[in-house]
């Protein structure tokens, strides 16, 4: 049961990822990060109930953590850098 | 008590200084000083320790407490003393020159962090010399490594900061290199510690992942000695250094790298290995012969001496693998004689290249026209300097280019000793040319009139540059500190301490 | 007949950790020498040490072990150094990739530029005029 | 010893060796996504994309090293890679712009040395031992010391912060000093601006609407801050038991305060965590770790021996470990911060260098 | 007793599987950076839930479940507000939805 769930979500994050690789806009790519992130999070839920020692979940809180700084930190570089490659155009 | 504590003060005292010097970033004297002092006492403590190793033989001292293969440990025996003195004196030497060198040429309020990062480079190489496993040895690298980084990127110059970026990119890529080395070892002899994989690397035969392991140890650490192929980031990194910089990072960080590579290849893989199996003299002396020949003649065309010295020093280098790559003790010998007296007289050059830079500025050669007569302490110290690079008898140079001679006569290759005396005749040709710009041509008359160096630069220049004569002319000292190490790396088949 | 199937998928793929790391390890290597950008150098840089950590850790891996930590039913632990190697790794990368990052900051705003070519030209131009 | 009273879960009763099959199908699929996103690395020209995808190649790495049981690691390796690595090398493209623009140089001489070196590697994986097998040397001749007698020895059930703090604890001194160091490079090269007590008109530039504060944002930052100093605090003095310690606490508390400046501006932050504090606590930090080494080389130990601060060696472990772990997150926790304010400083300069007006993000 | 809740975790978690599924076809093949937003916002809030559930189940009632809670409100505040950054820095910079279908 537990071993569905983990592939379920490992396709789920190749299908992220491959967005990842095609995306044409900078904004897809930060939202399949966003999403590979939050599917990580649960693969390691189900890992450690497939493994028997589910209680590494403090892992869990860390990367959703890290996964919505990296995705607010990108969005703020962002704004700041368009704004210099329109005065690097001007 | 305080005598069984000598090595982990040895590496303890400068590194727990260091932050001490950094909490002191507004008062930058107050910061110079205490790194003076703490570079003294490292100075003293191997002192100590040199007499403790010449009467108790080798001293291990297990940190926390925790016996050899479990715990970190540190090893001192007459190979790791020779290199622990050396790195401790020049250090000794370099930092009270350093506070006058730095006015000129780091802004106040970054001062106290270049004492800091000197401090650190100075605790990581000492740790490097008596570090007994194989992990501590990378960490206390990249300590010294990061610490050279940023003093790199402190010079004025803005190609001092691709000079560090270079610098940082081969320097992670060889120290990459001698983690993946160290882990297939640990992968096949479950154990970090040298002295427990000494002995059990004879028992894996020549298996092909410990030849690879060798292959990538040599590699990383031959990029961090700047091996002839791979010696790409010292020229710049030396030239645009801040000349207090260049001179401690010149006299000390290839020659501990040029000791991890003795280390690894005589005590921890043992001399069967190394040269029977894996043959590792046909790499070294070929890279040698033509790193002396070609880097020799590169520094005739250099136009900023500094640059030139650090040709100049690739060569040197290519003495020591030279020496290593002779198999015999009297070849190991003198490239550890030559490891001890190239420290002395690279320091004193670059030394006095930094009063020159302190006096003019730049230190290119069109610029030194007639500094004899109006710099004639810091010109004399560099002719001494320049007297010992060729080998003049009398001088550290000639002592430890005769032992490379003897050596490869007793392996009767003589083509080797001519390209040594050809690579001496070089030699004297890049020293002539900036003893002859500083002599023989007139000051120009538009140049306003040099004074001579401070004293506080003068001291530490002749200091170095007396060092340089006393070594040369009573050499027994070194020369059979040098010998017994040699003889002890040689015949110890297998256990290489 | 199935446990021959898992030892024979196992003795295979006994190496397939290591080649997969090799090839990583190459790829942040290729990244790092033929990269002309700076950024992109040390983002190959991290790629090779990352590769190089996994390398530890599955040496380190028992199949069957649990992670190190005491467990009451636990029957075998995977080797507990390889990690402890590895946390200092990690921590020496960062220090280095900071190091790198603020150095190359420096160079834009010193050069004008983060491509390596512009750069050497810059700096010959320099060495020629002095 | 207090062990975690978890017991496993009710319906978990699979067999040992079908876990084996398991672990290794997750550990194959994961590896193969590694490679495609390192290829794809390669293939990317827009920066951008890049530092995105190697904060994707950090994560898998970080999954990959919970599949090889390395927890402590994966927590470290997700901390610094998807965390630090990526926000710092987000802040260093700001000022160097988005693009490549030059292709690579011409493939074949670095391909020609990738290929002898991966090919040397290869031919020496012949005679490794297998991945996995439990008689490998490289568990047996230290290795297993550490698995029998650290929970005795030392009494804490998390053997690699055993390992981490007493028997190798010299690495992590080495380890603190070396994030010291990078602070030291840093500071050398970005300076930290000050904070500027300003009150600012509205600055009435065409684009400035871009840059007005995200109100939302600013909400869950602030329902978030308490609750994330608390995870640290909590993963931190947790390092004993399960998988945590003071790097790892660092860096979350780390993570707070980048939080925080993203969303209230960098002026905000200086003003809660000023510069000569962090500098002082960074310092202070290595001192704290140092500082245990020296009192038990001072008891009559060697350097880092914990067996002398008290009475009983078991306790003299764990009050060395708690102490040092301690020194571990405050360095790390002041050095992180600190680099973030300098590169936000920098990226906050326009290309060319000079200072640029900043917008407060405060809703004004 | 037991296989009513092994039952109903598993029905829980296949769909949790199903939701993320879709929404990671839909991040694959709709037209254009708004819709694809859509889709894995979906997947990220319902999918987690579903997946948190079913496997509290399995673990009754301890630290575990505590900690799976966490992990659930936690993604629920984060989720809906990157997704909002996202969208909202994406519209500032000009990224106009596809209107009119490309046939």
């Amino acid at each position: 049961m537990f071993a569905t769930a983990a592939a379920a979500l490992l396709v789920i994050m190749c299908l992220a990822l491959v967005r990842a690789f095609r995306g044409p806009k900078i904004y897809d790519r930060i939202l399949a990060v966003n999403m590979f992130g939050t599917k990580t999070v649960l693969l390691i839920a189900v890992y450690g109930f497939m493994t028997g020692r589910p209680e590494f979940l403090d892992l869990g809180i860390f990367y959703a953590l890290i996964n919505f700084v990296g995705v607010i930190a990108a969005l703020k570089f962002i704004e700041r850098l368009d704004e210099y490659d329109e005065q690097e155009e001007r | 008590m305080m005598s069984s504590q000598l090595p982990a003060l040895q590496v303890v005292l400068p590194l727990l200084g260091a932050p001490f010097c950094f909490l002191l970033w507004r008062y930058p004297r107050w910061s110079w000083a205490l790194a003076t002092l703490l570079s003294w006492s490292a100075f003293g403590v191997a002192i100590m320790l040199l007499i403790q190793v010449q009467n108790a033989g080798t001293i291990e001292y297990a940190f926390g407490g925790w016996q050899a293969p479990w715990g970190i440990e540190y090893v001192v025996d007459q190979l790791n003393v020779l290199v622990l003195l050396i790195v401790s004196g020049i250090a000794a030497v370099v930092f009270p020159y350093s506070w006058t060198s730095v006015q000129r040429e780091i802004d106040p309020e970054q001062q106290s962090l270049f004492f800091t990062s000197m401090l650190l480079c100075l605790a990581g190489l000492l740790g490097i010399t008596i570090a007994g496993d194989a992990f501590n040895l990378f960490v206390l690298l990249e300590i010294s490594s990061l610490s050279t980084y940023t003093m790199i990127s402190m010079g004025r110059d803005r190609r001092a900061l691709t000079a560090s970026f270079q610098y940082l990119i081969m320097g992670t890529i060889g120290a990459t290199f001698i983690i993946i080395g160290v882990g297939i070892l640990y992968m096949l002899t479950g154990t970090l510690n040298m002295q427990d994989l000494a002995t059990r690397i004879p028992d894996l035969g020549t298996s092909r992942a410990s030849q690879v392991a060798f292959g990538f140890l040599i590699t990383g650490i031959g990029l961090k000695l700047a091996m002839f192929p791979l010696h790409l980031w010292l020229p710049n990194a030396y030239a645009y250094a801040p000349s207090a910089a260049s001179a401690f990072i010149a006299a000390t960080a290839t020659k501990v790298a040029v000791y991890v590579m003795v280390r690894y290849v005589f005590s921890i893989f043992g001399v069967g290995f190394s040269f029977e199996t894996m043959h590792i003299q046909w790499l070294f002396v070929p890279v040698s012969v033509f790193a002396i020949l070609f880097t020799s003649i590169v520094a005739l065309f250099q136009r900023d001496i500094k640059r030139m010295l650090a040709y100049s020093s690739v060569a040197q280098i290519g003495y020591m693998l030279l020496g290593i790559g002779l198999v015999n003790v009297t070849g190991l010998s003198a490239a550890l004689l030559h490891l001890f007296n190239h420290a002395l007289m690279k320091g004193a050059l670059f030394l006095a290249m930094g009063a020159v830079c302190y006096r003019i500025g730049n230190t290119f050669i069109d610029s030194m026209h007639g500094l004899g007569k109006q710099m004639p302490w810091t010109m004399a110290a560099f002719v001494v300097g320049g007297l010992s690079i060729v080998g003049v008898p009398l001088t550290t140079g000639f002592v430890s280019k005769w032992v490379l001679i003897q050596g490869a006569i007793e392996n009767g290759w003589w083509p080797v000793v001519a390209v040594i005396l050809v690579a001496s005749l070089i030699a004297m040709l890049y020293i002539w040319r900036v003893v002859e710009a500083a002599y023989m041509k007139p000051r120009p008359e538009g140049a306003e009139s040099i004074t001579e160096a401070p004293a506080s630069l003068l001291i530490p220049l002749w200091l170095l540059a007396a060092a340089n004569i006393y070594f040369g002319a009573n050499a027994q000292f070194s020369m059979e500190l040098a010998q017994s190490a040699a003889k002890t790396l040689f015949n110890s088949a297998v256990v290489g301490f | 007949m199935d446990s021959i199937f898992t030892d024979i998928l196992a003795g295979a793929l006994g190496r397939y950790n290591y080649w997969v790391v090799i090839v990583l390890m190459m790829a942040g290597f290729y990244v790092v020498i033929a990269s002309t950008n700076l950024v992109k150098k040390i983002v190959g840089l991290n790629i090779f040490q990352t590769s190089v950590f996994i390398m530890y850790i599955s040496i380190g891996k028992i199949s069957g072990g649990t992670a190190p930590i005491v467990w009451a039913n636990a029957e075998l632990y995977s080797n507990p150094l390889p990690h402890v190697l590895i946390l200092t790794a990690i921590v020496v990368g960062v220090a280095t990739t900071a190091l790198g990052l603020s150095l190359i900051m420096r160079i834009k705003h010193a050069y004008g530029s983060v491509e390596e070519d512009e750069i050497l030209a810059l700096s010959q131009a320099e060495d020629e005029d002095e | 010893m207090l062990l975690c009273e978890q017991q496993t879960p009710r319906g978990l009763n699979q067999l040992p060796r079908k876990k084996t099959e398991m672990e290794l199908a997750v550990n194959i699929t994961l590896l193969l996504m590694l490679c495609a996103t390192v290829f794809a690395v390669v293939k990317l020209q827009s920066l951008f994309a890049i530092v995105m995808l190697f904060g994707i190649y950090s994560l898998l790495s970080a999954m990959i090293f919970v599949a090889l049981d390395a927890v402590d690691v994966a927590f470290t390796e997700a901390a610094v890679g998807a965390g630090i690595s990526t926000v710092l090398m987000l802040a260093t493209l700001v000022t160097t712009g988005r693009w490549k623009k030059k292709p690579e140089r011409s493939g074949l001489l670095p391909l020609f040395v990738v290929t002898i070196t991966g090919a040397a590697l290869v031919w020496g994986t012949l005679d490794m031992p297998e991945y996995g097998n439990p008689a490998n040397p490289a568990h047996h001749h230290v290795a297993d010391r550490y698995i029998a007698e650290s929970p005795t020895e030392i009494g804490i059930p998390n053997m690699v912060t055993s390992v981490l703090a007493s028997y190798r604890g010299f690495d992590t001194l080495g380890e603190v000093i070396v994030v010291f160091t990078a602070l030291v490079g840093v500071l050398s090269l970005l300076q930290v601006r000050r904070p500027r007590t300003f009150a600012r008109k509205q600055d009435n530039r065409p684009d400035t609407h871009r840059r007005r504060p995200y109100p939302v944002l600013q909400v869950v930052a602030l329902i978030m801050m308490p609750f994330i100093i608390v995870f640290a605090l909590y993963v931190q003095f947790h390092g004993d038991f399960g998988p945590g310690g003071g790097f790892q606490a660092g860096v979350i508390f780390a993570v707070a305060f980048i939080l925080y400046t993203l969303t209230y501006g960098l002026d905000d932050s200086l003003a809660l965590t000023p510069l000569p504090a962090l500098k002082i606590l960074a310092a202070g930090g290595v001192i704290i770790y140092g500082g245990t080494g020296v009192v038990s080389m001072l008891l009559g130990g060697n350097f880092l021996d914990y067996n002398v601060l008290a009475a009983n060696p078991v306790s003299g472990q764990h009050i060395g470990i708690i102490v040092i772990e301690l020194g571990v997150g405050i360095t790390v926790a002041s050095v992180l911060i600190t680099v973030f304010y300098a590169f936000v400083t920098r990226a906050e300069r326009n290309r060319a260098g000079e200072k640029q007006v900043d917008l407060p993000n405060k809703a004004d | 007793m037991q296989i009513a809740v092994d039952l109903v975790s598993w029905l829980f978690l296949s769909m949790g599987m199903f939701l993320g599924l879709t929404g990671a076809y839909g991040i694959l093949k709709f037209p254009d950076f708004y819709t694809r937003v859509h889709a894995a916002s979906i997947s990220d809030t319902l999918c987690t839930a579903c997946f948190v559930i079913g496997l509290a189940l399995q673990s009754g009632f301890n630290l575990v479940t505590a900690k799976l809670f966490m992990i659930l409100i936690l993604l629920w505040l984060t989720g809906p507000a990157a997704s909002h950054a996202l969208v909202r820095a994406a519209n500032t910079a000009g990224l106009k939805p596809v209107t009119e279908k490309k046939d």
